[in-house]
């Protein structure tokens, strides 16, 4: 969405918490412990004990954009008056967002497209247009689930993201990838070093190192859609989803699913007021599709599954050209009961 | 030792003779160390069956599912289901019998020991592991349990990476079932059970409400904890339901009239007044196999929370969940010494 | 040291917001004799009669705390006494239960109450009312299960 | 929901609107959603006020009416008649909010009771917009009545019933009618004769239209609920038939079997063919099945070959006997707390210690002594007779903990008779305290002791045992100190009531309650005594507890007139506000059918989901408590209106 710049500069490691400080008047966030094991974007309290050699969170970074729950307006009415409905456009402070991965990065590209395309929504980019990214490469795969390479992504992939950061030797090498990723380095002043040549080529070589890390494969991504396609009636839809619990797990903590519902809170009845507001939602919920009559067309966990599956593989390729999934294997890793999207391609998306 | 040939044995024989409709058992997932729960219908995939630490799935829950599975087809075939059931999933099927889910008769349950230990609780593990990953875990004797990793096996004491439910397990050993694998090992006592809730109970108010405070905090209403839970088989939740009861003699009137006691907002408020709703629904109920807590993708101490009152429903009312099929539950029933010095 | 604090609290002009279900046949009639016999007590708690202890759900006692009640009372006929022979005793194991949770998750343990009250306790009831009040305007106003509404 | 409520706010004089703000709560209710009318009143229940309230129900075509006034235990009927006589609305589409005895009579500051009356009466204008129209539920009734035992209790609820029209069937388990009453010699304070005024009574019972009688019969199965009671009756083979039993003993003379005659309690003996007493109803002679040698010509056959009229038949079989009721009463009375809990006392050891049944028969002129008071041992005249009271009654640690009521006058009564037969012998009796409340009771017992000079000693006899031929007690007597040693001819032993094995098979048949000490349960201890937890059956009888006679008719009679106004309409009237259960919601766990205190759920084929009997349903919401899933409401104080009702009380 910003235009492409190049500057590539170094960082000491040191430097970070000096850098962070320099951004003022911003919300910084950064990957830290919510609470045991559980590793979440977290406001930097103290810059100093920032460290992004951290797996990846558990949630993903879309809440920053597309919060789980927005409120659309507020309403009110006496009886027998007009309603009266009040705009409740965000607009949030501006926020960096450190140690992004570039799966997680991708994954916001496509809700860029999502809330862009056919209409412009204008909460999505309220928000967005306050929120810098900055990325973080991934040296080794934080997760074991990790297949950003098999789905066209790669661990320093860097769209989406206004800055991307690897790490080096004791240092940081920090490209600005926007003009708001070359501000962002700009309010760093003399804490940065112009990137030298050797530094270039140790950044290329640690990065060729990282996609030569094995991942798990999918073969053919090309086919995928179309096999999909031909698969849709295939029983093994149903046998592959008779594990799963029908939570909300692996669409809630996706990077790329964007599905909401709309409610009305009341927090009056008398007066009547309240708030209209939109909250995340996921195919993987009965409601989801379920008609007021109590029909529902995807009525079993198999044609959930292949919802889910088909939207990431097929669908949003025939809308938008790319696959959704960015392969950062949130969905592998905390499915409660094993249900693993590669392991569905592979069976149900492969000619 | 659990012979895992002669539990696939069993489930080839069920199978081959079409005396069950499906097996319910584990097998090796894709996804990492812990098993994947398996339907199985043909007497082939019984070899993928496993028996192992990894096995920490409560398979009382797909009796459940399969029971709405089948309605949902309006499936006529009235064979019973197998299932693989460890001391704690047997518990939850006499809960389930109790409260007249199924019959008897149209579950055959496939008992197995846990030797003694219990299962693996992957957070610890990891931990413990640092850097190496580890690919599989088996019993090895009464108190450890064997760790494969990238690096070749170790042995680790159990109590170190067991789920902490199983080290204050009351019956190792199911209560309930047609067959057993594995030896009987009744005595245990790795740690006093509700240690968790005792210790949690003596810190002050302001600590308490602190700790659950920013346990509510980050919930994020993904359903997980009950979508695992063989007793939340309602099939509309009464405080924040995800599908709708609607038959075709429901009026408007009656969809109109649906309570909303909460808001689907994952507000502190809202998720607080779920979990405690769900934790008195289960009084009485919950067998602590603390599925909820552990496919919490955020961690949330949801045993700690149930086990609250379940400490009161043993300790008060000397009432054991999954014990007794013909027992009247804890809330439908009483007795005159019930505690009233409370009351005012 | 209590005492300072107490008139502190009362000095902020604080008046909680109670709901009290009282049971139609012992706690409503003793309200009912209180009313009769002009006994004061504060205004503070809103009664709802319900039919019986025996039907009182967890779910309105969370709720009342979720819509922002600062304390919620359940009273009911003395054990043996209740119209429908044994509702009070069902509805004393389901409250001891709630009560035990609200005070594991931390919520200050005077604002949820239960008491019994016959339909002669008229004194006993205004006692009830009196006390609760009191309590509740010590701790101040509940913040911490109530839904935030703007 | 509903869309057009009517508010009326009542001033009551002064006596609401001195503390409420009546006129603003009319005019903010106004400002209610869904309130079309709303308006303040002087004096809402006088006629005027009734009048403008049915008015503005009609013309405002109102679908909800609140009341705001006093409790509705004043006028709730009040204003649901005006709603529904004038107004032409249900009557249950009317609530009240009580804004003075819960609120302007006990707060003295007017703003603040002002809010309050707000809340408490936008509370019932929620609650009244779920209310549903309902009628009473009326239900056919069977206008019979089965009382079970044939005791006093039995026959005196048979014959009030049976005077007052309904058609009764008495079911005695033994082969007469009479129970503990026709063994008694004479009766206290009156000393009547207890036959005397017993006998006619049990002649009027077989001679009655509309009393049938099933002795050697029990009650095996009931069905339904009130006023549709199915009972399934077995009744045993007599093998004589009592059309042609001549009663002329001949039978008994020739039959070979000797055994104990439980009518004189063991101390006389009877063959296997037998009439109890020569007053028995039916008048018949009996076959007692488990002494007869065997039923069988072959095997003995004696008394089927004397009997001239031919009565006997080894042929009979047992009966089973179904019959459709409206209402039951349990009259299944007592036994004697058991001897062999008493071994202290030489009971069951000794021949000249008895109980107290056995001592009426002794005295009693149709006894196996003929009216004369003599030892069961030697048949001699006893001197010295100690009676023992609270045998078994009052002892918590080994006994029973209850007073067993009757003892205290009957030993008082025994002593005298013993005084009448044998003058110059001497009776003790120890006591722990003479309870003696009742007519002409207290000045009995006094001429026991003053005219019959009968020694009352206070204290516990620790030890009863023989010595030559005498019973010697050991007792201390607490007023004076001293330890007592009697030597006795003769021990009578007051032992505690228990509820007879019939009462716990009852019970059980019935699904009654029964007390802690295994008595049948009433339904409320002072206001319903007769009734039972279960609608339709009724309690009468030394079966719910410790009585005497006098009592025992007065619980009868009252039975009876609960019968008698249950079952005085074709249709049982019953409030309709009971509990609907959501079949697409329940799950048939089982949690309400346990907690329902009048067992008015059970679960329904074909899918074994919860069912309301509205009959038995009292509408208490136990059940709505225990259900997890919301499944069962109780219709008009649904969960839906609770849940408004909070917020309203809370201004969200």
């Amino acid at each position: 969405m910003t235009k492409t710049v190049a500057m590539e500069k170094m960082l000491k490691k040191a430097d970070l918490a000096a850098w962070m400080a320099k951004l003022e008047q911003t919300r910084l966030f950064a990957p830290a412990l919510e609470d045991e094991d559980v590793w979440n974007y977290m406001p930097v309290a103290d810059a100093k004990a920032v460290g992004l050699d951290h797996p990846n969170t558990i949630r993903p970074p879309k809440g920053f954009v597309f919060p789980q729950r927005e409120v659309l307006y507020k309403f009110s009415q006496i009886p027998s008056e007009a309603p009266i409905l009040t705009e409740t456009l965000p607009d949030p402070e501006p926020t960096v967002v450190f140690g992004v991965r570039p799966c997680d990065s991708r994954g916001l590209v496509r809700q860029d497209i999502v809330f862009t395309k056919e209409y412009e929504d204008p909460y999505y980019h309220g928000r967005r247009a306050k929120v810098i990214y900055v990325g973080q490469a991934c040296n080794t795969p934080p997760s074991a689930n990790c297949f950003c390479s098999s789905v066209g992504g790669s661990p320093c992939a860097e769209d989406g993201l206004d800055v991307l950061m690897t790490e080096l030797d004791g240092v940081y090498h920090v490209k600005a990838v926007t003009a708001r990723g070359a501000e962002l380095l700009a309010k760093g002043g003399d804490l940065f070093k112009e990137a030298s040549d050797a530094d270039k080529a140790s950044v290329l070589k640690t990065h060729a190192a990282a996609k030569a890390h094995p991942q798990r494969p999918i073969k053919d991504l090309g086919k995928v859609a179309g096999a999909l396609k031909k698969n849709f009636d295939s029983p093994a839809w149903d046998e592959m989803a008779k594990a799963c619990i029908g939570c909300g797990i692996c669409t809630f903590l996706c990077p790329t699913c964007h599905c909401f519902d709309i409610n009305d809170e009341v927090t009056c009845s008398s007066p009547c007021s309240g708030e209209r507001v939109r909250t995340w939602d996921t195919c993987q919920f009965p409601d989801f599709t379920m008609h007021t009559s109590g029909h529902n067309p995807r009525h079993d966990l198999g044609s959930r599954l292949r919802q889910r599956v088909c939207h990431k593989f097929l669908y949003f390729v025939e809308n938008h050209d790319t696959q959704q999934c960015t392969g950062c294997g949130r969905c592998v890793s905390l499915c409660p009961v094993g249900i693993d999207i590669v392991s569905v391609v592979e069976r149900l998306g492969q000619p | 030792m659990i012979d895992v040939a002669q539990l696939k044995a069993h489930a080839k024989g069920l199978l081959e003779k079409g005396t069950v409709r499906t097996v319910f058992g584990y097998r090796k997932s894709t996804a990492g160390l812990l098993a994947e729960p398996a339907g199985i219908t043909e007497a082939a995939q019984a070899d993928d069956l496993i028996f192992d630490p990894s096995c920490v799935q409560n398979l009382a829950l797909y009796l459940v599912n399969d029971k709405k599975h089948q309605a949902e087809k309006r499936s006529d075939d009235k064979r019973p289901v197998a299932v693989v059931a460890k001391g704690c999933d047997s518990r939850a099927i006499t809960v389930l019998l109790q409260e007249n889910h199924f019959s008897r008769e149209s579950v055959h349950v496939i008992g197995v020991s846990c030797e003694g230990t219990g299962v693996v609780d992957a957070r610890k593990l990891a931990r413990k592991l640092g850097n190496k990953k580890a690919l599989a875990v088996a019993f090895d004797g009464a108190d450890a349990f064997a760790v494969t990793t990238n690096e070749g096996t170790q042995s680790i004491a159990a109590a170190e990476v067991m789920a902490e439910r199983c080290l204050e397990c009351r019956s190792a050993h199911p209560t309930l079932s047609d067959v057993v694998f594995g030896e009987a090992k009744a005595e245990r006592g790795l740690h006093t059970p509700f240690q968790a809730v005792k210790a949690k109970i003596k810190e002050s108010e302001e600590d308490r409400w602190a700790y659950w405070s920013r346990q509510f905090d980050r919930c994020l209403r993904c359903y997980a904890c009950r979508s695992v839970c063989p007793m939340c088989y309602c099939d509309e939740c009464v405080v924040d339901s995800i599908s709708f009861v609607i038959a075709p003699d429901t009026t408007a009137e009656e969809k109109a009239n649906r309570i909303k006691w909460i808001e689907r907002s994952p507000a502190k408020s809202e998720s607080a007044m779920y979990h405690m709703v769900r934790a008195i629904h289960l009084a009485g109920r919950c067998i602590d196999c603390a599925e909820c807590e552990r496919v919490c993708p955020v961690n949330i101490p949801l045993r700690l929370l149930n086990t609250r009152l379940e400490m009161e429903a043993f300790e008060t009312f000397q009432y054991n969940p999954g014990s007794d099929p013909e027992l009247p539950t804890l809330t439908s029933s009483f007795r005159d010494t019930d505690p009233n010095s409370f009351i005012r | 040291m209590a005492k300072v604090e107490q008139t502190a609290k009362d000095e902020t002009g604080f008046e909680p917001k109670i709901v009290a279900f009282l049971c139609k046949w012992c706690s409503s009639a003793g309200s009912d004799l209180a009313g009769v016999s002009r006994l004061q007590y504060p205004s503070n708690a809103v009664p709802i009669t319900i039919m019986c202890s025996g039907s009182m759900s967890p779910m309105f006692v969370l709720s009342a705390f979720n819509k922002g009640a600062d304390g919620v009372l359940v009273s009911g006929c003395h054990p043996g006494d209740c119209h429908y022979l044994k509702g009070n005793f069902y509805a004393r194991r389901k409250i001891y239960l709630v009560q035990k949770l609200l005070q594991f998750i931390g919520l200050e343990n005077d604002r949820f109450r239960m008491s019994w009250v016959s339909a002669a306790e008229g004194a006993k009831f205004a006692q009830v009312m009196h006390d609760f009040v009191t309590d509740i305007k010590k701790i101040g106003p509940q913040t911490r299960l109530k839904a935030k509404r703007p | 929901m509903t869309k057009r409520t009517g508010v009326f706010v009542c001033h009551c004089g002064n006596n609401i609107a001195a503390t409420v703000d009546v006129v603003r709560v009319a005019e903010e209710l106004g400002r209610e959603e869904g309130v079309v009318y709303s308006k303040d009143y002087v004096y809402m229940c006088s006629d005027p006020g009734q009048s403008t309230m049915a008015k503005a129900i009609k013309e405002n075509k109102l679908d909800g009416v609140v009341v705001s006034c006093c409790s509705p235990t004043l006028h709730e009927k009040t204003f649901r008649d005006v709603t529904e006589e004038g107004g032409g609305l249900n009557s249950f589409r009317c609530e009240i909010a009580n804004i003075r005895e819960q609120c302007a009579w006990v707060h003295s500051d007017k703003p603040k009771a002002t809010e309050k009356a707000l809340k408490i009466t936008k509370a019932a204008v929620k609650r009244v917009q779920h209310n549903q129209s309902l009628t009473p539920i009326g239900v056919p009734v069977t206008r019979k009545v089965l009382v079970i035992g044939g005791g006093i209790a039995g026959i005196q609820a048979s014959l009030d019933l049976a005077n007052a029209g309904f058609e009764v069937i008495l079911v005695e388990k033994n082969p007469t009618v009479g129970g503990h009453m026709i063994q008694l010699s004479e009766t206290f304070p009156t000393l009547d004769c207890s036959q005397c005024i017993l006998s006619p009574k049990m002649v009027e019972i077989s001679k009655h239209k509309n009393i049938k009688l099933l002795t050697q019969a029990e009650v095996k199965e009931i069905s339904g609920f009130v006023g549709n009671f199915k009972a399934k009756i077995h009744q045993k083979a007599v093998y004589v038939d009592p059309e042609t039993c001549k009663i002329c003993d001949d039978c008994a003379k020739v039959c070979p079997t000797v055994v104990s005659n439980e009518y004189d309690v063991g101390l006389t003996s009877r063959r296997a063919i037998f009439i109890p007493f020569a007053q028995a109803i039916p008048a018949t002679y009996t076959l007692d099945e488990s002494a007869c040698l065997g039923l069988n010509p072959v095997v003995c056959g004696k008394c089927a070959e004397v009997c001239e009229a031919g009565a006997i038949n080894y042929d009979m079989r047992p009966k089973v006997i179904t019959e459709e009721i409206g209402a039951i009463i349990v009259a299944t009375g007592f036994d004697l707390y058991g001897k062999e809990n008493l071994g202290e006392y030489g009971m069951g050891r000794y021949a000249d210690v008895l109980d107290g049944l056995q001592f009426e028969r002794l005295c009693s002129a149709s006894g196996p002594t003929g009216g004369h008071v003599l030892r069961p041992s030697d048949h001699k005249e006893p001197k010295n007779v100690v009676f023992i009271q609270c045998a078994g009654s009052r002892d918590p640690e080994t006994h029973c903990a209850y007073c067993s009521k009757i003892c205290c006058m009957y030993t008082a009564k025994h002593a005298t008779l013993y005084k009448h037969h044998v003058p110059d012998g001497q009776a003790y009796v120890f006591y722990i305290d003479i309870r003696s409340g009742g007519k002409g009771y207290e000045e009995f017992v006094q001429r026991s002791m003053e005219r019959d000079e009968v020694m009352y000693l206070r204290g516990r006899v620790s030890k009863v045992y023989e010595k030559s031929g005498k019973m010697i007690v050991l007792g201390v007597d607490t007023i004076s100190g001293k330890n007592v040693e009697i030597e006795a001819d003769m021990v009578v032993l007051a032992l505690a009531m228990q509820p007879s094995q019939g009462t716990a098979d009852a019970a059980k048949t019935l699904k009654i309650g029964r007390d802690k000490d295994g008595f049948l349960a009433e339904a409320h201890p002072k206001l319903r005594p007769v009734e039972s937890v279960t609608g339709g059956i009724f309690l009468a009888g030394a079966a719910q507890a410790p009585k005497d006679i006098p009592e025992t008719v007065c619980q009868a009679s009252a039975a009876a007139s609960k019968v008698i106004q249950l079952l005085s309409k074709d249709e049982l009237m019953h409030s309709p506000t009971v509990a609907k259960v959501r079949l697409s919601h329940c799950t048939g766990c089982e949690m309400c059918v346990q907690a329902c205190p009048y067992g008015a759920i059970d679960l329904g084929a074909p899918s074994n989901k919860a069912r309301v009997n509205d009959v038995l349903c009292e509408g208490c919401g136990t059940c709505q408590a225990v259900c997890l899933r919301a499944a069962i409401d109780v219709k008009n104080v649904a969960q839906v209106q609770i849940h408004d009702m909070i917020n309203a009380c809370l201004g969200v």
